[in-house]
């Protein structure tokens, strides 16, 4: 069917088309990147609604609609479009907004390409490419952002490469390019080095550690929106679609290569967490909270067990979900504050009333608090686990302390979140913004609230909607799921709070004054602030963990620098080893060859 | 729906949870009193305090906004209120229990704290941000152990679902008859401890420090819903542990209904002997404590209960 | 009596005036002299600091540093006068931490400045408390309090 | 580097029963930096203390501070008797004595409960203050009152201890000793109380000298300082007792040093108590009239040392009272002690020394009459009443 | 109305403020609640924050520095309250009448709505003014 050609190459089109107007033409560029990203967010609604499709080329299915991919693109639809809504006020006074919409347009049609791509080939190239984009988008937000577009890029288009690999070796065994025409059982030494390649490949674009250390650089240094596109939401679902073709389509699983799944699933999700719980910039707090998220997914699909890997796709969708929300509201606080540093934030909640509760539903959510989102989907994952250790797995309790832990310690970071930047004690404030009414214009409150919406009703109606649509059809095998009714107890909830205002009416509730707070008798002043940086202060200062921040701080866990650093003295041995005598390169060059000889005949 | 609308306003719910919150509170200051050599109050103390709450006024402070102050409150009472339900819903005919409600009640228990935090961090007073930032050091601290502790009976009755833990515990046998289960049991009582926020974790209140930390603010209604809650919790947190870890409260036959109760005293009193014997931790001494000895405790109950003891 | 002889031998050539009880010693001097004597009282003789007494007298403000020789059991007063008109002198505590809130309290009640006080503010009087007012001093122009 | 947070602590805070504002600099839950703000107290004595006769004064220290409310006076009439040389009467010695000693059980169990209660661990705030009673009720016996017992007088005591009641005394001060034994066993070697309170607040033997800290804040540093053995007055070079004194200056220590103060203090008023019996005679002697000149007088208050500097010219009436009390010199070491700890350490630190902030601020003024001033209790009550009415129909009720 | 005026009678939360008492009638508030008077019994309970008060008590002559702080406290206080002065400096200044920094007796700040005399009062006195002044409320 050609119009799932649509997608991709419409976007691209136009993307590149922008990519060459003047900046004068700015309202143009942006109105344009608007309605392409309507069309296309049409577009998929459309294409979810037909699939399975396919397009064929060369007697091949080159383009792929299935269960798996449908919702992934439904979301890819979406977000583009609620993004670009977002941008044209955020965007607004950006000089670079011109190039911005460009490259927007542009991932938006690449990442359709990997999501349809049923071709090993056309895959590697439009991740490749959509690596390319990742570069240039983070790099356009200037000078500071360039390093860590660099870091992206390293690590990024590093894991690419091992993709490229993995495909390589795949295509060595089985002969075919075609995704849904390759089942390889993940047994002998070549078809787990492909594994890990293409593995590697989605761990770094999702930022499973030890790939990570990209995200938060990203968050902290770009522009609010790139990130809240790119890392946030969609790198996130390309990588775990990636993960999960590979786990589910591409080869058959082995309980091994599940183990080192769920490893780095839970490493990922405490150290992160972890690390969360001490930044002290707004952006890169979330940061480390979309490397957490990353780790949930992983493990879900680690799992292998039906409900574990629907647990994982849940968490992809709502993750992208809750995490774009945050950091769009995290957008609109800088874009009030101009800063994202905890310390000078507080406050801020009574003035921008909306990015308040948008903030906060999608907070709760991402802690996986009842009855949002967040915590059908971490249930699933638990449920998975639990399963998993009816199987035998001997371990299972320990993914699941992990995984409930870290949500403890997510719903840590996020309180401290909201406590730094809406609530406590009111930081100072320009004055025009404390009196004015602050919230900021619709069109980017409004992409807000419909995710922030998402997740309440992917929460509340969790098996009714998302589940029934998207997520079910897209693993076999998920034949009974036990579900709680979340509905009925967000009911019973609300009858509660209902119950609860009934108290309060009891009591005088118009009985109400207003009142200084109640410092012993003196007044609040200066200084008498407890900002979001200490809140958690105890937990840095143990020896232990105190130690471990310290290596984090000097990016001890770093994988970018950790290379860099692997790498000077690597180059420092092959000075060395350049001793300019013919012979010796010879036989360097002989064992090579006798290894990859080694390698592939044996 | 109006049936559960009913069990959850009326019974086993709001109702009959807030007016047996209130008696057992009452017990622990009786007890209290008792072990300081004192007479307590009356038995309707806690019912007159609440009641005089409600008439009094609501003080909000200045430069927070009404509605992030006050629904804190609302919020911890319907999530406890729900705890309740669930609990005894299935205490009651195990046969309504559902897949994975353990994970829920577990969550849920952790609303209340999370909604102390909030209101304190609501309230623009430092102390009280003081105590939220406790609150939830606390919060962290516990979590941890606490869901180790729960491990030990999924393992020994192989269900996360309530209900079938109880019918399991009714028919092999309860889980503290094993040495895994007796410790996990003790872990469960340290936490309990702390997730009611009683001495010696009473570290985010601290009157003598802090000035009762996240309630400061905190008058009239507002600050009974947020009492009726530690209230209802006090009945709530030992009901659950009875459920999980020493066979609930059996069904039907009298002299089980008088077992169940008399365990549930037996854990109301050693709440309130811990509470009474001890001075109260420093923040960092309870997540030590919590993340070094208690989280060991709870492995090895997990370790031993895997290999079957 | 080691320590009263080393004090009278050492600090001979400062002390204006001696008198000795079975166990009070009180001696006088100089206004400049105020920190040598009391840090060597304090430092070298290792004496308790046990308070200042400052009263208004028509001779002028006049300063007791009051000592503890604990185990002669003894209490040594260092006597110095101030000029009441322009009541300045140099403050001791640099030279003993504990004396901070004494000579902050007598600036509060008797107006007297301390040179190199670290930290000279209100102590003890209300912050609404005039600036010029000193509840203990003599001169009439100081009254009673505010309204008197 | 944390940014600094100033978090409050008072003027009105449940952990101080006199109004005080502490604020403490503080990073995370660690205490950087503190700053005392005192004066809510001062009621100012000093201004109009000229007026006031030699008779009258002890009244008016006496209400310096409720908890050295023996102190205070004895300090202030051994000033006078070291003016005007006066001897006293062994009888008014050993009375002097009693009452002081009494005076340190009674406060230090109530810190004992108090510190307690600041710890959180209820039961033995009620436990201390449950045996505190038993020694005001001998108070009450000899003195009449609970507190504020208006017994020193420049020349002697005003009331004398019957020997009937010696037995009884006796008896409810032996009963002290197994309570006392209890809190020791009970609280020195719970470990949770020694987790929070041991290598708290430590005060250095050099923080001791720079601040001139006294009483067991000193003593818990290891510096023996007593103005009871160092320049004895009452009879306390007459009976036979030890300071005590730790090395280590934590709060554990002060508490070490309350409690085993506490038998040293059993010991004094049974020796007494025993010599009392033996000894016939005045309680005191009549002093004509005050000479010119200059005395001081210190006693040991539980806290410490209370000095009192007295000029007279000759006259009735003291030209200056000074007045010192072991606070004044003990809070300031708070700025050695309270940082690098956390807030709860500080909070404990803080009440270790038992500070007492009327004392700090004395400057108190003695009234025309003397003596305790009760209002027409019926009166009172329906001014009351009438009050209640009146703020009744002004709320709407 | 009435049912909550009766509750509020049955369990008074004591704040209690020093305004430059000398610690005796603070001490003696103390006493109220431990064994031997045991004041909760009749609901009594010292409060930390002047949040939760229905009395507050107060002792000692209001000096320049406590006058401000006392009024702020009560009006921050929520209402229905009632405000006792505890102890003779507190009723009448007592000895500290004529002293330069006193501002006045309590009511010369806040309405006070009972008087407790006494240098100190002794906790029997306290209770009793206590159960009096809530027989009054109707």
């Amino acid at each position: 069917m050609d119009l799932m050609l649509y997608p991709i190459v419409l976007p691209i089109a136009v993307g590149l088309l922008c990519l060459a107007m003047p900046r004068r033409v700015k309202g143009i560029v942006e109105r344009t990147a608007l309605i392409v990203s309507i069309t296309i967010f049409g577009l998929t609604v459309f294409l979810f609604s037909q699939k399975p499709l396919h397009w064929m080329w060369d007697a091949n299915r080159f383009l792929r609609l299935d269960n798996l991919s449908g919702f992934v693109l439904l979301a890819v639809g979406l977000f583009g479009f609620l993004i670009v809504l977002y941008s044209i006020v955020f965007m607004r006074d950006k000089i670079y907004s011109n190039i911005y919409y460009a490259y927007l347009l542009c991932t938006i049609g690449i990442a359709s390409g990997i999501v349809l791509a049923n071709d090993l080939v056309l895959l590697a190239v439009f991740w490749g490419l959509s690596g390319l984009t990742l570069y240039l988008m983070i790099g356009i937000a200037g000078a500071g952002a360039s390093a860590a577009a660099k870091k992206a890029l390293v690590i990024v288009g590093g894991a690419d490469s091992l993709m490229i690999l993995g495909i390589a070796i795949v295509w060595f065994l089985m002969g075919s390019f075609t995704i849904d025409r390759i089942s390889l059982p993940v047994v002998g030494l070549l078809p787990v080095i492909a594994f890990l390649c293409l593995a590697i490949a989605a761990f770094a674009k999702v930022g499973a550690m030890p790939f990570h250390s990209w995200i938060p650089e990203t968050a902290e240094k770009s522009s609010i929106a790139v990130t809240a596109f790119l890392p946030a939401s969609l790198d996130k679902l390309l990588g775990i679609y990636l993960l999960a073709r590979i786990t589910m389509d591409l080869f058959i699983m082995d309980k091994t290569l599940g183990l080192l799944l769920m490893i780095v699933g839970s490493l990922t999700i405490v150290a992160a967490v972890m690390m969360a719980l001490v930044q002290n910039d707004l952006k890169r707090l979330l940061g480390y909270l979309v490397v957490a998220g990353a780790g949930y997914m992983v493990l879900g699909l680690g799992t292998g067990t039906p409900a574990g890997i629907a647990g994982g796709l849940f968490y992809l969708l709502n993750s992208a979900i809750w995490t774009a929300c945050l950091f769009l509201s995290a957008g609109a606080v800088e874009d009030r504050a101009n800063t994202t540093d905890l310390e000078r934030l507080g406050g801020w909640g009574p003035v921008m009333p909306i990015t308040f509760v948008v903030c906060l539903v999608s907070g709760l959510a991402i802690s996986g608090i009842p009855p949002f989102n967040g915590f059908v989907s971490k249930w699933m994952i638990y449920q998975g686990l639990i399963e998993l250790g009816r199987g035998g797995d001997g371990l299972w309790f320990v993914w699941l302390v992990a995984a409930m832990f870290g949500s403890a310690l997510t719903l840590a970071c996020i309180i401290r979140l909201i406590h730094a930047t809406f609530l406590g004690q009111v930081a100072r404030m320009p004055d025009e913004v404390r009196d004015a009414n602050s919230e900021v214009s619709p069109s980017m409150w409004l992409p807000m609230i419909v995710l922030a919406g998402l997740c309440v009703v992917f929460g509340v109606f969790a098996y009714a909607v998302p589940l029934k649509h998207l997520i079910i059809p897209a693993v076999p095998g998920v034949s009974y799921l036990g579900f709680w009714s979340p509905g009925l107890a967000t009911l019973l909830i609300v009858v509660g709070v209902l119950a609860g205002v009934v108290i309060y009416f009891v009591g005088r509730a118009s009985n109400v004054k207003e009142s200084e707070a109640f410092i012993g008798g003196e007044l609040l002043r200066e200084g008498m602030r407890v900002s979001g940086v200490d809140f958690y202060r105890t937990i840095r200062d143990f020896g232990l963990f105190g130690n471990a921040y310290k290596g984090a701080e000097r990016s001890l866990f770093d994988i970018y620098d950790l290379g860099g650093r692997f790498l000077f003295y690597f180059v420092q041995g092959l000075r060395r080893i350049h001793s300019g005598i013919l012979p010796t390169y010879l036989s360097w060059m002989l064992v090579g060859f006798t290894v990859l000889l080694f390698v592939f005949m044996g | 729906m109006l049936k559960s609308v009913f069990y959850f306003v009326i019974f086993p719910g709001f109702l009959f949870t807030a007016v047996v919150g209130l008696l057992v509170s009452w017990i622990d200051r009786k007890v209290t009193a008792r072990v300081q050599w004192r007479v307590g109050p009356p038995w309707w103390q806690n019912f007159a305090d609440f009641v005089k709450l409600l008439g009094k006024e609501t003080i909000i402070p200045q430069g927070t906004s009404r509605f992030h102050f006050i629904t804190p409150p609302l919020l911890s009472i319907s999530a406890i209120t729900l705890v309740s339900t669930l609990l005894w819903v299935m205490l009651i005919n195990p046969h309504k229990s559902f897949l994975g409600d353990l994970i829920v009640v577990v969550y849920l228990l952790m609303m209340p704290a999370m909604a102390v935090v909030m209101g304190g961090a609501a309230s623009g007073n430092p102390l009280a941000s003081m105590g939220a930032s406790r609150e939830m050091k606390l919060v962290l601290g516990y979590e941890l152990p606490f869901v180790l502790a729960l491990i030990v009976p999924i393992i020994k009755t192989d269900t996360i679902r309530l209900g079938e833990m109880i019918r399991f515990q009714a028919e092999d046998g309860v889980v503290i008859g094993s040495w895994s289960g007796i410790i996990a049991f003790l872990v469960a009582i340290v936490c309990m401890q702390a997730k009611l926020t009683l001495v010696p974790f009473d570290i985010p209140e601290a009157e003598t420090e802090i000035m009762s930390g996240p309630y400061i603010e905190y008058s009239g209604p507002a600050l009974a819903m947020f009492k009726l809650t530690r209230a209802m919790m006090l009945f709530v947190l030992p009901v659950f542990l009875v459920l999980v870890f020493w066979g609930g409260f059996g069904q039907g036959s009298f002299w089980s209904v008088l077992l169940g109760i008399l365990k549930y005293v037996v854990l109301l009193v050693v709440i309130v002997l811990i509470r009474n014997t001890n001075p109260r931790l420093r923040i960092d001494q309870a997540m030590r404590f919590f993340w070094g000895l208690v989280t060991g405790v709870a492995t090895l109950a997990i370790i031993l209960a895997l290999i079957g003891a | 009596m080691n320590e009263i002889e080393d004090l009278k031998s050492n600090l001979k050539d400062l002390i204006i005036k001696w008198q000795e009880t079975q166990r009070r010693v009180y001696f006088d001097v100089q206004k400049e002299d105020v920190p040598r004597v009391v840090g060597y009282i304090f430092n070298d003789l290792g004496a308790r600091f046990i308070i200042v007494t400052g009263m208004d007298t028509p001779r002028g403000i006049e300063m007791l540093y009051h000592f503890g020789l604990d185990h002669l059991g003894k209490v040594v007063s260092v006597r110095t006068f101030i000029d009441g008109d322009r009541p300045e002198i140099e403050s001791v505590t640099p030279i003993i931490k504990g004396a901070g809130w004494i000579e902050r309290e007598i600036h509060d009640i008797l107006g007297v400045n301390f040179l190199h006080h670290p930290n000279l503010k209100r102590l003890i009087t209300a912050d609404d408390w005039p600036e010029d007012k000193y509840p203990l001093r003599l001169r009439p122009s100081s009254g009673k309090g505010p309204e008197g | 580097m944390g940014n600094r947070t100033v978090i409050p602590i008072g003027p009105y805070h449940p952990l101080q029963e006199e109004p005080e504002f502490f604020r403490l600099w503080v990073e995370g839950e660690t205490v950087v930096d503190i700053d005392v703000n005192i004066g809510y107290n001062h009621r100012g004595i000093e201004k109009l203390c000229e007026l006031k006769t030699y008779d009258q004064i002890p009244f008016v220290v006496e209400r310096v501070c409720g908890i050295c409310s023996t102190s205070h006076p004895l300090a202030f009439v051994n000033a006078v008797e070291d003016l005007a040389d006066i001897e006293i009467p062994e009888r008014a010695r050993y009375i002097r004595s009693i009452i002081a000693e009494l005076e340190r059980i009674h406060n230090h169990l109530l810190w004992v409960g108090l510190a307690g209660h600041f710890l959180g661990y209820n039961t033995v705030w009620m436990w201390a203050w449950r045996y505190r009673e038993p020694v005001l009720d001998i108070l009450e016996k000899i003195t009449g009152n609970r507190q504020n017992y208006a017994m020193m007088k420049v020349g002697g005591v005003r009331r004398d201890i019957e020997d009937a009641d010696i037995p009884d005394i006796l008896r409810l001060v032996d009963d002290l000793v197994p309570a006392v034994d209890m809190f020791k066993g009970a609280i020195l070697d719970d470990p949770v109380l020694h987790a929070r309170l041991k290598g708290i607040g430590v005060l250095t033997k050099e923080e001791v000298h720079n601040y001139g800290a006294v009483g067991p804040t000193a003593r818990a540093s290891g510096v023996a300082v007593d103005v009871r053995r160092d320049d004895p007055y009452a009879a306390y070079d007459l009976v036979d007792w030890d300071v005590v004194t730790q090395e280590e200056g934590d709060v554990f220590a002060k508490a070490v040093v309350r409690v085993l103060e506490l038998y040293e203090s059993v010991k004094i008023v049974k020796e007494c108590l025993e010599r009392l019996k033996k000894t016939k005679g005045e309680i005191d002697v009549k002093v004509k009239e005050i000479p010119s000149g200059e005395g001081i007088g210190h006693a040991e208050a539980p806290r410490g040392e209370v000095f009192h500097y007295v000029r007279s010219d000759g006259t009735n009436r003291p030209i200056r009272h000074k007045i010192k009390s072991p606070s004044y010199t003990n809070v300031p070491t708070f700025k050695a002690t309270v940082i690098g700890g956390t807030i709860s350490d500080a909070t404990i630190t803080l009440a270790a020394v038992d500070p007492c902030y009327s004392c700090t601020e004395r400057v108190a003024v003695v009234d025309k009459k003397t003596g305790r001033r009760r209002l027409n209790g019926e009166d009172l009550v329906r001014l009351s009443q009438e009050k209640t009415e009146r703020i009744k129909r002004s709320m709407g009720l | 109305m009435k049912l909550k005026l009766k509750a509020l009678t049955k369990s008074p939360w004591v704040f209690h403020l020093n305004t430059g008492a000398c610690n005796n009638c603070d001490i003696e508030i103390l006493n109220v609640l431990t064994p031997k008077f045991d004041a909760e019994r009749l609901g009594v309970l010292l409060v930390g924050s002047i949040r939760h008060a229905d009395v507050l008590l107060v002792t000692g002559p209001v000096t320049r520095q406590a006058a401000p702080r006392l009024k702020r406290l009560y009006e921050q206080a929520p209402k229905p309250c009632f405000v006792v002065a505890c102890g003779t400096c507190a009723t009448s200044c007592g000895i500290f009448k004529d002293a330069y920094n006193v501002v006045g007796p309590v009511d010369k700040i806040v309405p006070v709505n009972a008087y407790i005399p006494g240098c100190p009062p002794k906790p029997e006195a306290l209770i009793s003014a206590l159960v009096k002044l809530l027989g009054t409320v109707k």
